[in-house]
């Protein structure tokens, strides 16, 4: 096991990076592409040997490392800031993801990415780091700084390959998410504040401020910290009324960098609501549980209604987004193992399955250079691949069973239904959990009328000569397919590795 | 035998396999022969069948056969889902009627659709549904039926959309599946509040998790813990999936449109098969059911509108397959009908008899339309028992068995009208029977349309292949025979009646010792026939003619209701026009200007407070310092003020 | 010699920068205009050594010199360094923009040199008068800096606008001090604090106070005083806008840090007052650059918001506040100093000024681009920078006073997404597509001034990781500063 | 009445909004740079006062008085020089027409 070391998973992306965009390195884009795929293909491959070595029925962290400067112990010691790395049960899934994506994206970067290759290259990677360095990260502060991190390189990735308004849309996403980031960095240092006033000690650790957290905090300042993680996730995931910068940045987002948004960056907003609000705060989720419910329920309803209405398939596909994650968010509300873990699972097949979806989008624009509805129709015909492809991807989407997205949604209805988290509210779980079961209709009428309206049905003589899917799409759409297909018949694969992590985590706030 | 039952599984399993042969296989262009697709799907439906045969007779030697095997599929903590088999009585119907009739149909399609780009992709689609079909007969619990529940609808979603480049054809399949899918949604929810109110019986029990063999029990204690009117509603919710899949009103609005699939699909799935599937959930879930006397008595309502309303439309359909489709919804009616007044037993008799002759009707029909070149509408068929005897007779066949007037139908018909009687459901029998009137008209009318009479078409002529004609000349023997081989008549040989093998409770065989029912129900069928005879057979029609004018003048309300489908889908789509999709361009105008407005109104008021703001710094010195002095004259007395207060 | 003596330990950067003042001035009226570039080599060389020099002052000492109007504590030896390292960087700049003072290179250097004198001494003055001598050498020399180019009509009036308010503030400062010599008799501020640490100054005090602070906040470009800042910047050489926005600021915080111990019997009041102003600051300051096109007016007004976030420090009241404050200085001194570089290299080689005018600048000249953007991002606040390292200290700070500066922490959060908006817009600019062809190849040889440039961006990332040293260091120079604080916090 | 420091404070207080005043309203250059002497004089007296009446051993007040005349002198230099430079760009005095550095 000594040769698996996160730093150089975490980092690695960031050092290949730097060597592509030194002048050193050949300006040649077909040796840039190559190199970035092979290395992406590799870190994949790297981060699956962390998945093999992992022991789920250990809730600690696991390869857990610790970087330092200047100290014996810490990072920054004055302030008690460790940059140090582990993986749990939430982590190790979100990585293998994340570097699964990361691969996708660069599998089909070679036909949305025509220009400043080198860059690009460079940019994606980058992101990698502070993905991967988000979800390992074992202090809060670290946590903040990869989540502030990640937004240069997406910005400069929607600014400079992006379309339509796309300089707005960059702006607003990196507007958007830093408004959140600072109610979560108001909620660390309160955190912070509230140690150093019971033990004397300055820290920012996410074990020590979880586990051995043995003092009380004010019940006002620990609502407003809960409040303020929540709100950052809540723009990240995103919950309804702060989600309207995700609709821009998908559209105007080329299609690599869209399928990473929707596939593992939105997955940050349920991860941060796991890892913090839930684990950290046990007493706090109980009583903001109701908060959970209603927003899950609006999110789900009420995205799904906007998705209904749009005229652009991304923004179709984008609002299906919030939509799903919606699902996350009320299996999160339930508090229990079950609905907790199928939030989780959510996550991870709202990740493929939304990456796909984009894919297929991608593929329509680059060959159409349309996404209006109107414009489109009869794909099916000329593209017989994608269609087959979206057909999938779409079932799973609308939650068919033994694909992946209905082991995820039956296991949040079934925990939401049998929750007990909104007793003593004027809601019941039943009711909240049965509307929005609706979804389930109004899902399923948006996406059977993308099929309808984009592969079905008479074709516009223009689109006689689209050609169908490229191998380098078609190997990324089955490399997405198999985990869908898989995980679907067999959600246990999944499931068992987060499953003590969550029994743990339940443990804290048994109803 | 036990072999047979042991290996159950396989009769899903290799579906599956010939499915992921023929997808792997054509994706990977390993193979272009037709022949083997045909080969892979018809030879595993062929085992199957075999298998099914021997299951059917094992469980006929074998009262009580209850043979349950379990897999866990999902375990996490407190949730226990399993996947497996369960082969008692209903199955092994079930499994004997799918597989007959999908195998006959394999080969059947294989003369309709030998001429299309898809015929690979028709195969696989009908190998999907195959497996759907019986893993869903198969279930042993009501999520694993969810399940394959969902499947089965997907695959009939591919398969009516299967000429996906027709938009009616696209419109029809996404239809369906939205309906099916309100549908599910009631399933769901049912399910999960069944699972909810019981599920301290579950975790004291060891059984898998929703299991149908236990689920009574089950129910009874939701029963107590939900009260009668949430356990009525919990019932409804459960019977809304059923409704959608069996095309009850009202959500039978789909299944008309689903005639936009090829012909062999109509009569496969719905007509056969998956459309049955509802009422055999029914049949399963029935220990719920019947803890709740309301939802018996909406079931039975509902069965009964869906039949008599059908009924009325097929009356005036100009389309072969459309005509045939509302007369299925018709059926389904009957079938649903039977099951809530409590005939258990003469709902699934009828479910099977009609299989057969239903099948067997459109695959006909399909036959004629492959024949004239895909013309639908009777109009311009007639006179074709010429030109087609084969066709003509066993269509001639299903019409009588259909009708009632003879064969199968005769019989399970005769139960379910009986069960009426016994159970004093007088409004109901009514309907029913005017309801039997309407069908035998009907039915002969698109006979004498299509068979009799002169050729009124342009179409050029061309015979239906072996292919195609055999399977029909095979079906026709069932369709005649197994109403009377079960009817309980012939106990003496050793075959017993169909309510002694398929029951819920216990046996409960009655002897047709009143007659007066059946040849009640005789003659209204022989009515119906005269009528339809009178308008549409020519050499009858010379008779009348006169007069015929003067009633279709005072029908004419009555006809526009029926030829509009009573407006369903009209009221639907103003649903949809009027309701549902401005809510949902409201919300999205909401989303876009008011939601994102307030958030862009934030921005660009901040630059304008920006640009108010630098309004001040106007180049003027002196007005720098007269700001400067006053603001900072402001903050002083603003700290004064915060201290002094 | 005593007097000798206490120069050698206490002023020792303070007699080298002297000495190459007076050197500077023979050889200014001695050598000939076309080879007066010889003053910008000894000047940076005086500089240098100088710079070397401050090592060689006894760091964990008090020294005092001039009768004890000049004291030497590790704050005072750590901004005196800031403000020699931000001279050095100041001079380096004018290298190629030199020419643009025709044959008066020679003058620019000298005031430069004294005003950076100024700087020094206001740093470690101890007394009022020296305060006011060295604060009026600064403000002196910047104001003739302003106008250095004399046919230049922005300058001109930047200048005038400079003195007209300069003026002013420092009368409204010396009107302050002069209360605060009536109150105490006294004029040394060591002393004064041990009388004011023994009596109550009364009301009169507390407007006194507001007084004296008023003409630092001037110095520093805060609110109310700050709306000289932007025209100034506008109108003066960039070099001098450069020195305006870093050494002298960084002179007025180390004075006013100084005066901080005169607040002894009216903590709160002044820690809200400041704290007020500091919010006002950052608002002003970055309402007021979202719209703005140049790029100097922008640099000027996020100077000013930059200069709240550093009053923050100070309105706590606290050796972490002070700590936060300097480590903020720090981080400022070099962002700003290499956006100030960047635009003095664009300028050098294009003579434009607007923020389109970088439009697509990024794929021509991608070091640039990437240099320039970072330390922008550090001036956001933007990991891996140590712009971000400082505002989260900074922050921590303000956290660690309690509930009762939440209101600072929100305010100043939120004022952060102005911020990041308008240095967003500047780095969209360099990034924009499409546009590639406005801009040509800016030439980039690897001069001094390139390097310097390229070095502060390397150094805004390393700091940001390589942080501890730097916030041991901040601490340390806050806990010799004499606060009016009577318990100790958790600090070690 | 014999004069008292409050008397000299008062006289200097006026003295001070007048300079005040006159740096605000005045639009002649001149006058404003004059205006600022006079408050600089303003805060002259005030010093002398306090070291009158207050600091009688060592008259720390005079000489910080004298130290501002000093560097009011050189500031009002300074000023001038700035304005010719003004004037011979643009031939006026008027602060009205320093205005083109703005927004």
């Amino acid at each position: 096991m000594e040769f698996l070391s996160l730093n150089i998973l975490i980092f690695a992306p960031l050092i290949v990076a730097g060597i592509i965009l030194s002048p050193l390195f050949p300006n040649d884009k077909i040796i840039v592409r190559r190199f970035a795929k092979g290395f992406s293909g590799i870190l994949f491959i790297y981060s699956i040997l962390f998945l093999l070595f992992f022991d789920p029925y250990n809730t600690d962290y696991q390869f857990k490392e610790n970087i330092k400067f200047f100290s014996d112990t810490n990072w920054i010691e004055p302030l008690g800031i460790s940059l140090g790395f582990g993986l749990d049960g939430i982590s190790i899934m979100l990585v293998v993801l994340a570097t699964f994506l990361v691969m996708l994206a660069l599998i089909v970067s070679k036909k949305s990415i025509t220009t400043k290759h080198k860059l690009y290259y460079s940019l994606i990677l980058a992101l990698t780091t502070a993905i991967l360095g988000m979800v390992t990260a074992r202090d809060l502060f670290l946590f903040f700084l990869f989540w502030e991190l990640e937004l240069i390189p997406m910005y400069f990735l929607i600014l400079i390959w992006g379309t339509g308004k796309k300089e707005y849309s960059a702006m607003k996403f990196v507007l958007y998410t830093f408004f959140g980031s600072l109610f979560m960095l108001g909620s660390i240092l309160l955190l912070n504040y509230f140690h150093v006033l019971n033990t004397g000690i300055s820290t920012f650790s996410i074990e020590a401020l979880t586990y051995s957290r043995h003092y009380e905090i004010p019940f006002l300042f620990e609502s407003l910290i809960f409040l303020g993680f929540f709100i950052a996730f809540a723009v990240k995931l995103p919950i309804v009324p702060l989600h309207t910068w995700l609709p821009n940045a998908h559209v105007d987002a080329p299609t690599p960098v869209s399928m990473l948004l929707a596939g593992i960056l939105l997955k940050m907003g349920g991860y941060g609501l796991i890892r913090f609000n839930i684990q950290m705060f046990p007493e706090m989720i109980k009583v903001f549980a109701p908060m959970l419910i209603i927003s899950g329920v609006i999110n789900i309803i009420y995205a799904a209604l906007v998705a209904l209405a749009q005229k652009d398939l991304k923004l179709l596909i984008a609002y299906s987004s919030v939509s799903h994650m919606g699902f996350v968010l009320l299996g999160l509300g339930a508090l229990n193992s079950i609905g907790i873990t199928g939030a989780m699972f959510q996550m991870i097949a709202h990740g493929l399955i939304s990456a796909g979806l984009f894919l297929i989008v991608g593929v329509i624009y680059f060959r159409t250079k349309t996404r209006v509805f109107s414009h489109l129709g009869g794909l099916g015909q000329v593209m017989p691949k994608a269609f087959y492809f979206t057909i999938l991807l779409a079932f799973a989407s609308l939650g068919l069973p033994l694909l992946i997205g209905f082991a995820a949604e039956v296991m949040i209805f079934y925990g939401a239904f049998t929750s007990n988290s909104l007793d003593g509210f004027v809601l019941s779980n039943q009711l909240m959990t049965a509307l929005a079961a609706i979804s389930i209709v109004i899902t399923a009428a948006y996406l059977l009328w993308v099929l309808q309206k984009v592969f079905m049905g008479n074709m516009f003589e223009k689109w006689q000569k689209v050609q169908d899917i490229t191998p380098h799409e078609t190997i990324a759409l089955t490399f997405l397919s198999i985990p869908i297909v898989l995980f679907g018949l067999y959600p246990e694969g999944v499931t068992s590795l987060f499953l003590p992590f969550v029994d743990s985590l339940v443990s804290y706030f048994t109803l | 035998m036990e072999f047979f039952i042991n290996n159950v599984w396989i009769i899903p399993a290799l579906p599956l396999w010939s499915f992921l042969s023929i997808l792997f296989g054509r994706a990977l262009n390993v193979y272009e022969n037709k022949y083997i697709s045909l080969a892979l799907t018809a030879g595993s439906t062929f085992i199957g069948f075999i298998f099914s045969i021997f299951i059917l007779f094992y469980c006929i030697n074998n009262a009580g056969t209850n043979h349950q095997y379990d897999i866990l599929w999902l375990d996490t903590r407190d949730l226990k889902f399993s996947i497996g088999w369960l082969v008692d009585n209903l199955a092994a119907m079930m499994l004997v009627v799918v597989t007959s009739i999908s195998l006959l149909i394999q080969v059947y399609s294989h003369g309709y659709m030998e001429q299309d780009k898809g015929y690979h992709r028709f195969f696989a689609y009908l190998v999907l549904f195959n497996f759907s079909m019986l893993a869903l007969v198969l279930s042993t619990n009501l999520f694993q039926a969810y399940i394959f529940w969902e499947l089965v609808g997907v695959s009939s979603y591919l398969l009516i959309g299967f000429w996906f480049n027709r938009p009616s054809a696209a419109q029809a399949a996404k239809k369906a599946f939205i309906i099916n899918r309100i549908g599910d949604f009631g399933l769901l929810v049912g399910i999960l509040a069944l699972l909810f109110y019981s599920l301290n019986w579950w975790a004291n029990s060891q059984n898998t998790l929703l299991e149908f063999a236990t689920l009574g029990q089950a129910g009874s204690l939701a029963l107590v813990n939900a009260g009668p009117v949430l356990f009525g509603f919990l019932t409804l919710g459960l019977l809304l999936g059923p409704i959608a899949k069996s095309a009850q009103i009202p959500l039978h609005t789909w299944l008309a449109d689903a005639m936009e699939g090829p012909t062999p699909i109509s009569a496969l799935i719905h007509a056969a098969t998956m459309v049955a599937a509802g009422v055999y959930l029914i049949a399963r879930l029935y220990p719920v059911f019947e803890l709740s006397p309301q939802t018996m008595t909406i079931m039975a309502w509902v069965g009964g509108a869906t039949a008599f309303v059908a009924a009325t439309i097929a009356i005036t359909q100009t389309d072969i397959k459309k005509c045939l489709a509302y007369s299925t919804c018709s059926q389904l009616g009957y079938m649903i009908l039977a099951m809530g007044i409590g005939a258990y037993s003469a709902g699934l008799f009828h479910l099977m008899t009609h299989a057969y002759f239903k099948a067997m009707l459109f695959l006909c029909s399909g036959a004629v339309i492959h024949s004239l070149a895909d013309q639908q509408n009777m109009k311009y068929m007639g006179g074709l028992r010429k030109k087609m005897p084969i066709v003509a007779y066993t269509y001639l066949i299903g019409t009588l068995a259909i009708s009632g007037l003879l064969f199968s139908g005769f019989w399970s018909k005769e139960a379910i009208l009986s069960s009426l009687y016994t159970q004093g459901e007088n409004l109901l029998l009514v309907i029913a029977l005017i309801t039997a009137f309407m069908t035998a008209y009907y039915m002969f009318r698109s006979y004498f349309m299509t068979f009799e009479g002169e050729y009124r078409g342009h179409a050029r002529f061309h015979k239906p292949s072996k292919v195609m004609t055999m399977p029909l000349i095979i079906l026709a023997v069932p369709s005649a025979i197994t109403g009377f081989i079960f009817s309980g008549n012939l106990n003496l040989i050793g075959i017993k009646s169909f309510d002694s093998f398929v029951f819920y409770g216990h046996a409960l065989h009655e002897a047709h010792t009143d007659l007066f029912l059946p040849i009640c129900s005789l003659i209204i069928a022989l009515l119906g026939f005269l009528l339809a005879g009178i308008i549409y057979w020519d050499k009858l029609k010379s008779l009348y003619c006169n007069c015929f004018d003067a009633i279709q003048r005072y029908t004419i309300p009555l006809y526009r209701l029926s030829v509009n489908k009573w407006y369903f889908d009209d009221f639907y789509n103003l649903l949809i026009k009027y309701l549902i999709l401005p809510i949902s361009e409201f919300i999205s105008i909401f989303d876009k200007y008011i939601i994102d407005g307030f958030v862009n109104l934030c921005g660009i008021s901040t630059l304008y407070k920006g640009k108010a703001i630098s309004l001040l710094q106007n180049g003027n010195v002196q007005t720098y310092l007269v700001t400067a002095l006053l603001s900072f004259i402001a903050v002083i007395i603003l700290i004064f003020l915060i201290f002094i207060i | 010699m005593d007097f000798l003596l206490d120069i050698k330990t206490a002023m020792l950067p303070e007699a080298i920068l002297s000495l190459t003042i007076l050197m500077c001035t023979v050889l200014c009226f001695m050598l000939k205009q076309q080879i007066q570039k010889v003053i910008y080599i000894i000047s940076l060389l005086g500089l240098v050594i100088s710079l070397f020099s401050i090592s060689l002052l006894a760091a964990n000492k008090v020294f005092t010199a001039f009768y004890n109007s000049f004291s030497s504590d590790f704050f005072s030896v750590l901004m005196r360094f800031l403000i020699l390292a931000g001279t050095l960087l100041v001079i380096v700049m004018t290298k190629d923009y030199s020419f643009t003072f025709k044959n008066r290179q020679g003058e620019f250097y000298l005031l430069i040199l004294i005003a950076a004198l100024g700087a020094l001494l206001l740093a470690g003055s101890n007394d009022l008068i020296m305060i006011f001598i060295a604060l009026e050498t600064l403000s002196l020399c910047s104001y003739a800096l302003s106008g250095f180019l004399k046919k230049d009509k922005s300058s001109n009036e930047a200048a005038l606008k400079y003195l007209i308010f300069g003026g002013a503030a420092s009368a409204l400062m010396l009107y302050g001090f002069s209360f605060l010599y009536g109150i105490t008799g006294l004029t040394n501020l060591t002393e004064i604090f041990s009388y004011l640490a023994n009596n109550s100054g009364g009301t009169m005090l507390n407007l006194t106070l507001f007084t004296v602070i008023s003409g630092f906040l001037f110095k520093v470009a805060a609110f109310p005083f700050h709306s000289w800042a932007p025209d100034v910047y506008e109108g003066a050489p960039v070099p001098v806008a450069a020195f305006l926005s870093t050494v002298s600021k960084i002179a007025g915080f180390a004075a006013l840090v100084k005066l901080m111990g005169l607040a002894f019997n009216n903590i709160e009041i002044i820690s809200i007052t400041l704290g007020l102003i500091a919010l006002l600051s950052i608002t002003a300051g970055n309402f007021m650059a979202l719209n703005q096109m140049n790029i100097k007016r922008l640099m000027a007004y996020s100077s000013i918001s930059q200069t709240g976030f550093v009053l923050i420090g100070f309105a706590l009241l606290s050796y972490m506040g002070i700590s936060g404050a300097v480590f903020y200085l720090i981080s400022y001194l070099i962002a700003n100093l290499g956006a100030w570089l960047a635009i003095i290299i664009f300028n050098d080689q294009t003579s434009k000024n607007l923020i389109s005018d970088l439009n697509g600048i990024a794929y021509n000249n991608p070091y640039f681009a990437t240099c320039f953007g970072l330390c922008l991002l550090s001036l956001a606040g933007i990991p891996v920078t140590i712009g971000f390292m400082a505002k989260f200290y900074l922050f921590h700070a303000i956290v660690q006073m309690g509930p009762a500066y939440l209101w600072l922490l929100i305010f100043a959060l939120l004022n952060t997404i102005l911020s990041l908006f308008y240095y967003l817009k500047v780095i969209k600019a360099m990034f924009v597509c499409g546009q590639e062809s406005i801009n040509s190849k800016l030439v980039f040889n690897g001069g001094v001034l390139n390097t310097s440039f390229i070095a502060l961006a390397v150094l805004v990332v390393i700091l940001g990781i390589l942080v501890t040293p730097f916030i041991n260091i901040a601490r340390y120079s806050a806990l010799s500063v004499k606060l009016p604080i009577k318990q100790i916090e958790i600090f070690k | 009445m014999e004069l008292g420091l409050v008397h000299y404070l008062i006289l200097a207080a006026i003295l001070f909004c007048i300079g005040i005043l006159g740096v605000i309203i005045s639009r002649n250059i001149i006058k404003i740079l004059i205006s600022i002497e006079i408050m600089l004089n303003a805060v002259n007296i005030n010093f002398a006062a306090f070291a009158n009446f207050g600091d009688l051993d060592e008259a720390k007040g005079q000489v910080f008085a004298i130290f501002i005349m000093a560097v009011a002198a050189a500031e009002i230099a300074l000023g001038l020089a700035i304005l010719i430079a003004c004037y011979n760009n643009r031939h006026s005095v008027d602060i009205e027409d320093y205005t083109s550095l703005k927004g």
